[in-house]
């Protein structure tokens, strides 16, 4: 099951990663991040059935960023959308100065 | 019956991840992403990871997409309907460079993956499963956690603290009055 | 009395300055800032007669690993080269840091904190003997200089801070990579001095790793084609910064030579090509910069060209590699630092005055100012190096050791000597001689009792290194031998590297 | 702590050496420190005294020390200090002189106080050497010196930096005495550089007037370039001995360098460049005449009796090298007769009285390197010593009518050049002390006997002919060219002298009405330094008679013992080079000049200058003079070429200095600014515009950013699945 696990980690990254870079909307492109981190979740628990109890740890880890990062980032969506009213990410480069 | 179970949650979960990349609004991808991440926690039931299955379930499935689902609420987003899906050639071209990678990963796995992690992972599930039994399911994850990890594990409760100030101090509306 | 400590306690006590200018008032930093650094100085001047010259090697060691997986160490030591540099410093950092009360005005206390800084930076690097240790703070040097530029500079002030940063640090990079080569090359795992020192390179790899740290120095010097930062920082920098980059900065480049460069890499260093290529950048530098100067009509990049000249004299003097001429590379150092550095802050109360430094601007000011005008002969005597002046045992000994081995470069070096004249002696007539046509200069103040504390020791010293210099020269003489042991040494078995590599 | 350098006993280890008589000297270095008390003292009281007139200037009025009934203490104290110090001096000089004398040493004194440049194998003392020929320099330094500061006193006394004054010439007294007496040309290079110092401080002394700095700043470049030739000297030196001493340079010379060789000629032709910087000959002489913007008595004491003579002196000293490298001889000896000719020819047509006298100093300056480079080394000592005499007597009597001119000159009507000569005329009347002494300077200069000049003038052109008639003499030919044209310069010289004599002094007064009226002798304290020298320029002459003189006139000289006498003194020190060049040249350069004997030369020279005196006296009183503001100037091709100094301040400047000064400029403006900073300033610009090209790619789309992320990312994976 092992195998099967890992590959099901590949397919959820990639399509994860396929949202981030095709949409629009800033919280879509967030859930995807989240569906990444999941995939790579899935990864550790499966592995941690044939190399030891540290890889559910750091699932355990990767689920605290995780919830530390959404309020951080919804944070962020909400002031953005304050000052553009919208979450469109292609209607602000913030990032470009 | 795992096996049935598997490729059944392993079907949901990817069809919740297209559903979350398609989903022509926000609340729909969100529901899907709940699909996705439900079937997870039932694979980690497969893997005897029943304690992370249940947090996933509470904090993931439960927590974090609530707070999503207020933040779309909040900002009222959803209702234009419009389509943020970018198609066209870019969406091709992301297409052929995500199938590539993937690829390049399943390639990788096939390359070293399997012979290398069948070895000597029968024991290491054993001592799992003798582990889970004699602590518990909680207990063997809450074991390494306070000894070995506990500077790790205080750090991520300083992490959360930071993150709560900070979105406080994000989302907080700016006055203009106080002439910030 | 003095043991080690007195090391630690140069490089650390300025730093401590620091962290006091910055808890104090602004009012209070210049005091403050002055007092720490007058301490460092009065600390230092123990070591006038805590180094006992002996066999030249490094006295006052003390060792402390810092970074053991890299074999890294804090390590300090101190011999006579190093000392009269570190005695140089302590001194100009508090006559410069005096020198300053009146010219800046804004900003106190961290100018005065960064002028600690770049005290404790410079200090570290003459008592460094670990490799690793020296490249630290030969770059912690370049950041409280570039703010001092930047910040506190004149109009061109950020185009003049960078280009001092960038010409540096491209050269410190190139040397940080030749370090590690060495590093890796000598097998000890060690960045002791020793084990750099004996690190056992081919000529072939001598020659690129010299190219590297001669570039990296080469700019601090500054030599011939890599001068053009110089003019550019000197005009920008405030008074107590040109004061600090002519007397002390540029001396980092040429105790790298004696330090650094001479004994890692002897075979290179005596190798006929190398010695060729830089006397002639000694000898153009010292005719060029001249010319250049003697043109400008701003006083302060005259004096800038001039230390380039001056500079030149210490290049040829070292790659003669001649007792005489090293002796009189180090005299020439210090020396330059003194009277460089008199002139600087000379023309820093010219501006103080008149706002300006152009030397159309003044003229007749001899009449207005007697004492001042008394002061700017005599440190422009030292400057072009008449006899009795500090200037003219280090211009002589340089010559006269670049004329042992090498006639016709000491001759055409020589004609400096009229160079010399012809650059300063038109600005002393127009600043302080002809006719008192201007109004405004009439009222030029003469030398307040600060500044006369200021340049006295200052004059003083032109004057007793010219008239007595013995005491230095003795001091350093094993020191410099030593030097030049090491390099001749390589050439007796340099036979068999000669023959085995190219 | 004085402690004697053992290598006085080294010293005169050559030919004769009998043994020498214990002779402890009496305080030397007090001789050389006494005017350095004097500059410090002075110089103190001139920044006291600067203080108040800078104040004075702050507030807008005029300060003038001469305005009370009694002048502050800043400005009566140099009188006492600044002669008070030169007497001091002087006396102990001639105590020690005196001391010499009766003890007749054959080696030098050697007093080393500390070790000045000590490193390696290098030797530098703070030390002096008296021994018989820098004895007698200190004398006219300290001698004549004192003179010209009581001269000072009168000539300066209401200059309102006068204290300022005699720290500078207290300053040259004591760097002029580090040259004469220091041990080696290392010592001997500081007071050689310090003595420029004082000439640039003293000729810019009103430095308010730009062309008086201008000039102060042109002799101190001129002289460094001699100086380099005198550094670079010294190198070879030290290269050959391994110290730069003289004692054992000069006992050692002979056995270390081939007579003739290629080292030993570079040496003394380098010393020579030197020579000729500091003692203005031909080809860095331009500087001296504008040294005449300085105070007159400083023109007499610099340039004219002490420091001009420094190249001779230098020269005189290494006689023993100039002797081992003929070729250099010739050399000097030709640069000598070039210059002494020139510019005599120039001191024909010149009208200001400071310039004649300038030439005229370059020109018997040049007759001191001919005697040098004809072996002579006792004559040019002699002629330096008459000469210090003669030419400070004029300068100073120059300076009493230049004095007396100024005053009238307030007073006249419009502006009046007071040096220029064309303004004087029948000054005889109103200033007879002055005129009486300055004719017997004049005859003393134009070689008439028995004065001063006539017996060191002769004598160098006596041995100039005896040089050429040296059958072994590789230069012979040339040296007879030499000895006509050094015939021919003394000739002019009677001429030259003569005119600014009748000009100033006789004839029709051209000072206008009202300014004669204020003319007037100059007061005791400079008429009686004037008739000191007086005296020495008649009596001067007499220490060295030539022996056959003495013969020929053995009634007359029977009752002086001073025949030949300083020939004698200076023995020791000129034997050596005498040694070698007998053995170079044999005896015949000691016997027989050209066709027949000394006396008869003597007479027929002494007969030629007195026809051109006459001469000079007929042409130039019958001539008329108008004021220099009424005249033209010279007409004529070859009269303007001369006025105009042969227009070598018009070459050079083509020559020399625009070409540096343009080139100076095209190195700042072409390459430093253009080429090194264009290359730095293109690095600079292409990083920026690398950055800019690079800063397209940040379109801050944060799909653009995933997308790239996500292609490097397979990349990176690729690479490690594939490779």
């Amino acid at each position: 099951m092992l195998i099967p696990a890992l590959y099901l980690s590949v397919a959820l990254f990639v399509i994860g990663t396929l949202g981030v870079i095709v949409r629009r909307n800033a919280i879509i492109i967030f859930l995807c991040i989240e569906l990444q981190l999941n995939a790579v979740n899935l990864a550790f628990v499966a592995l941690s059935r044939y190399t030891g109890i540290e890889g559910q740890l750091y699932v355990f880890f990767v689920m605290t960023v995780a919830a530390a990062e959404a309020a951080v980032g919804l944070a962020i969506i909400i002031s953005i959308f304050r000052h553009y009213e919208t979450v469109d990410v292609d209607k602000f480069n913030l990032l470009k100065w | 019956m795992t096996d049935v179970l598997f490729v059944l949650f392993a079907v949901v979960a990817t069809g919740g991840g297209i559903g979350v990349v398609t989903g022509r609004s926000p609340v729909a991808s969100l529901l899907f992403m709940v699909a996705t991440l439900a079937s997870l926690a039932g694979i980690y039931v497969l893997f005897e990871a029943h304690f992370l299955a249940a947090i996933q379930v509470l904090v993931y499935a439960g927590a974090i997409m609530v707070l999503f689902l207020f933040v779309i609420m909040l900002l009222n987003l959803g209702h234009d309907y419009r389509a943020d899906l970018k198609y066209g050639s870019w969406f091709l071209l992301s297409l052929v460079v995500v199938g590539l990678t993937a690829g390049v990963l399943v390639q990788g796995l096939m390359g070293t993956g399997e012979t290398g992690l069948r070895a000597g992972g029968a024991e290491v599930a054993a001592a799992l499963d003798a582990a889970v039994v004699e602590k518990g399911a909680v207990g063997v994850i809450a074991d390494p956690l306070f000894t070995d990890y506990v500077v790790a594990f205080e750090l991520m409760g300083l992490l959360l603290l930071v993150a709560i100030v900070a979105a406080v101090v994000l989302a907080k509306p700016r006055d203009p009055e106080a002439g910030e | 009395m003095y043991g080690d400590w007195i090391l630690h306690a140069l490089i650390w006590l300025p730093l401590a300055g620091t962290v006091h200018v910055l808890v104090s008032s602004a009012e209070r930093a210049k005091n403050v800032a002055f007092r720490w650094s007058a301490f460092v100085f009065v600390l230092s001047l123990g070591l006038w007669w805590a180094y006992e010259p002996g066999d030249g090697g490094f006295a006052l060691e003390s060792s402390a690993s810092w970074i053991e997986a890299w074999g890294v160490g804090y390590s300090l030591g101190i011999d006579g080269i190093s000392v009269f540099m570190v005695l140089l410093t302590t001194f100009t950092s508090a006559i410069a840091i005096l020198g300053s009360f009146e010219y800046v005005r804004t900003r106190r206390k961290a100018f005065y904190a960064l002028m600690l800084l770049l005290e404790m930076g410079v200090v570290g690097f003459f008592l460094a003997t670990d490799i690793f240790l020296f490249y630290v703070f030969f770059e912690l040097t370049l950041v409280p200089m570039y703010f001092i530029v930047g910040i506190w500079g004149g109009e061109r002030r950020i185009y003049a801070a960078v280009k001092f940063f960038l010409y540096t640090a491209v050269g410190s990079l190139l040397m940080l990579v030749a370090i590690l080569y060495v590093y890796f090359a000598s097998g000890t795992g060690s960045f002791g001095y020793d084990a750099f020192v004996n690190a056992g390179l081919s000529l072939r790899e001598q020659l690129w790793l010299f190219a590297a740290f001669a570039l990296a120095f080469g700019i601090k010097v500054p030599v011939f084609p890599l001068h053009t930062w110089l003019p550019d920082a000197h005009v920008e920098a405030p008074t107590p910064g040109s004061v600090i980059l002519a007397s002390v900065l540029l001396k980092m480049g040429t105790y790298g030579f004696l330090r650094f460069l001479l004994p890692f890499f002897p075979d290179a260093a005596r190798h006929p090509v190398v010695v060729a290529v830089m006397l002639a950048l000694g000898v153009i530098g010292i005719i060029y910069a001249a010319w250049v100067a003697a043109v400008q009509p701003d006083a302060k990049k005259l004096v800038a060209y001039t230390s380039v000249a001056h500079m030149g004299f210490v290049v040829i003097g070292v790659f003669a590699l001649t007792l005489n001429g090293l002796q009189g590379g180090m005299v020439v150092m210090i020396s330059h630092g003194i009277s460089t550095g008199a002139l600087f802050l000379l023309l820093g109360m010219m501006y103080e005055r008149r706002h300006t430094r152009l030397i159309g601007d003044f003229g007749g000011i001899g009449r207005a100012a007697p004492w001042f005008a008394t002061a700017f002969v005599i440190t422009a005597l030292a400057s072009i190096g008449l006899p009795g002046t500090s200037g003219f045992v280090g211009e002589f000994l340089a010559l006269l050791g670049t004329f042992e081995t090498h006639m016709v470069v000491a001759a055409i070096a020589a004609t400096g000597v009229i160079f010399a004249a012809y650059y300063m002696l038109p600005m002393v007539q127009r600043v302080l001689f002809n006719e008192l046509d201007r109004p405004e200069n009439r009222t030029f103040a003469d030398l307040s009792r600060r500044e006369m504390a200021i340049l006295g020791p200052l004059v003083a010293l032109m004057i007793w290194i010219g008239v007595h210099p013995t005491p230095f020269l003795e001091r350093m003489e094993p020191s410099v031998q030593a030097v030049l042991e090491r390099v001749e040494d390589a050439r007796a078995d340099a036979g068999h590297t000669l023959g085995g590599e190219d | 702590m004085i402690t004697a350098r053992p290598e006085s006993v080294l010293a005169g280890s050559g030919a004769v050496s009998p043994p020498a008589a214990e002779w402890e000297p009496i305080l030397p270095g007090l001789i050389v420190l006494l005017p350095l008390l004097g500059f410090v003292l002075n110089g103190i009281l001139a920044l006291r005294s600067a203080r108040y007139s800078s104040a004075a200037l702050r507030e807008g009025r005029d300060w003038d020390p001469f305005a009370g009934p009694r002048p502050p203490a800043t400005h009566r104290l140099p009188t006492w200090i600044g002669p008070g110090v030169m007497a001091l001096a002087f006396a102990l000089a001639l105590v020690n002189f005196l001391g010499m004398m009766a003890a007749d040493p054959h080696d030098p004194v050697v007093r080393s106080y500390w070790g000045w440049i000590v490193t390696g194998d290098l030797r530098i003392d703070a030390a002096i050497q008296l021994d018989r020929l820098s004895m007698i320099m200190t004398l006219v330094v300290t001698g004549v010196g004192f003179l010209i500061h009581v001269f000072s006193v009168g000539y300066m006394g209401r200059d309102p930096g006068y204290p300022r004054y005699f720290a500078y010439l207290n300053l040259f007294v004591f760097f002029m005495l580090v040259l004469v007496l220091g041990s080696g040309f290392g010592t001997m290079f500081v007071g050689w550089e310090g003595v420029g110092l004082c000439s640039y401080l003293l000729i810019g002394y009103w430095f308010s007037d730009r062309e008086k700095s201008d000039a102060g700043k042109k002799a101190f470049i001129v002289n460094r370039i001699g100086d380099v030739g005198f550094l670079l000297a010294m190198f070879l030196l030290f290269q050959g001995f391994g110290t730069l001493d003289f004692v054992p340079i000069f006992a050692g010379a002979e056995d270390h360098f081939a007579a003739g060789g290629v080292t030993i000629t570079a040496i003394t032709l380098l010393l020579m460049l030197g020579a000729a910087g500091k003692s203005a000959q031909l080809p860095l002489h331009i500087w001296l005449p504008d040294a005449m913007a300085g105070p007159t008595p400083v023109s007499a004491l610099i340039h004219a009796a002490t420091m001009v003579t420094a190249g001779v002196y230098m020269v005189a000293r290494s006689s023993v090298l100039y002797a081992l490298a003929p070729t250099s001889q010739a050399v000097v000896a030709g640069i000598g007769v070039l210059t002494a000719l020139v510019a005599a020819t120039i001191a024909l047509q010149q009208y200001d009285i400071k310039k004649v006298l300038a030439y005229s100093t370059v020109s018997q300056l040049g007759f001191m390197f001919l005697a040098a480079g004809v072996g002579a080394f006792t004559a040019a000592i002699f002629h330096l010593v008459t000469h210090a005499f003669f030419k400070a007597l004029l300068f100073l009597g120059a300076g009493a009518v230049i004095h007396a001119m100024h005053d009238a000159a307030h007073h006249g009507d419009g502006h009046l050049d007071e040096q220029d000569m064309r303004n004087m005329g029948g000054l005889r009347r109103y200033m007879p002390v002055t005129c009486a002494v300055m004719w017997i300077a004049t005859l003393a200069i134009a070689g008439i006997w028995p004065f001063a000049g006539f017996f060191s003038k002769d004598e160098i052109i006596w041995y100039a002919a005896a040089w050429a008639g040296a059958e072994s003499n590789p230069f012979g030919r040339l040296y007879a060219v030499y000895w006509g044209l050094a015939l021919l310069t003394a000739l002019i010289t009677a001429f030259y002298m003569t005119r600014l004599m009748v000009m100033t002094f006789h004839g029709a007064n051209r000072t206008g009405k009202t300014a004669s009226s204020r003319l007037h002798e100059a007061p005791s304290v400079m008429t009686v330094p004037l008739v000191v020298l007086a005296v020495l320029s008649v009596f001067g002459g007499w220490i060295n008679v030539p022996d056959a003189l003495g013969e020929s006139f053995a009634g007359l000289w029977g009752a002086l013992p001073m025949s030949e006498w300083l020939h004698h003194w200076l023995e020791p020190v000129t034997h050596t080079a005498a040694g070698i060049q007998v053995a170079g040249m044999g005896e015949a350069a000691h016997a027989a000049p050209v066709g027949g004997g000394e006396a008869v030369w003597a007479l027929v020279s002494t007969l030629a200058a007195a026809v051109m005196v006459a001469a000079a006296v007929r042409f130039t009183s019958t001539r008329r003079y108008v004021r220099a503001a009424e005249d033209p100037g010279p007409q004529g091709g070859l009269r303007r070429f001369v006025y105009n100094k042969w227009y070598f301040d018009e070459v050079y400047d083509a020559v020399v200095v625009r070409p540096v000064v343009a080139g100076s400029r095209w190195c700042w403006k072409a390459v430093d600014t253009v080429v090194i900073d264009g290359f730095v300033n293109f690095t600079g610009n292409f990083a920026r515009l690398a950055g800019w090209a690079t800063s397209l790619f940040q379109t801050g789309q944060v799909n653009m950013y995933a997308f790239v992320l996500t292609l490097g990312v397979l990349v990176v994976l690729g690479a490690t699945v594939f490779l």
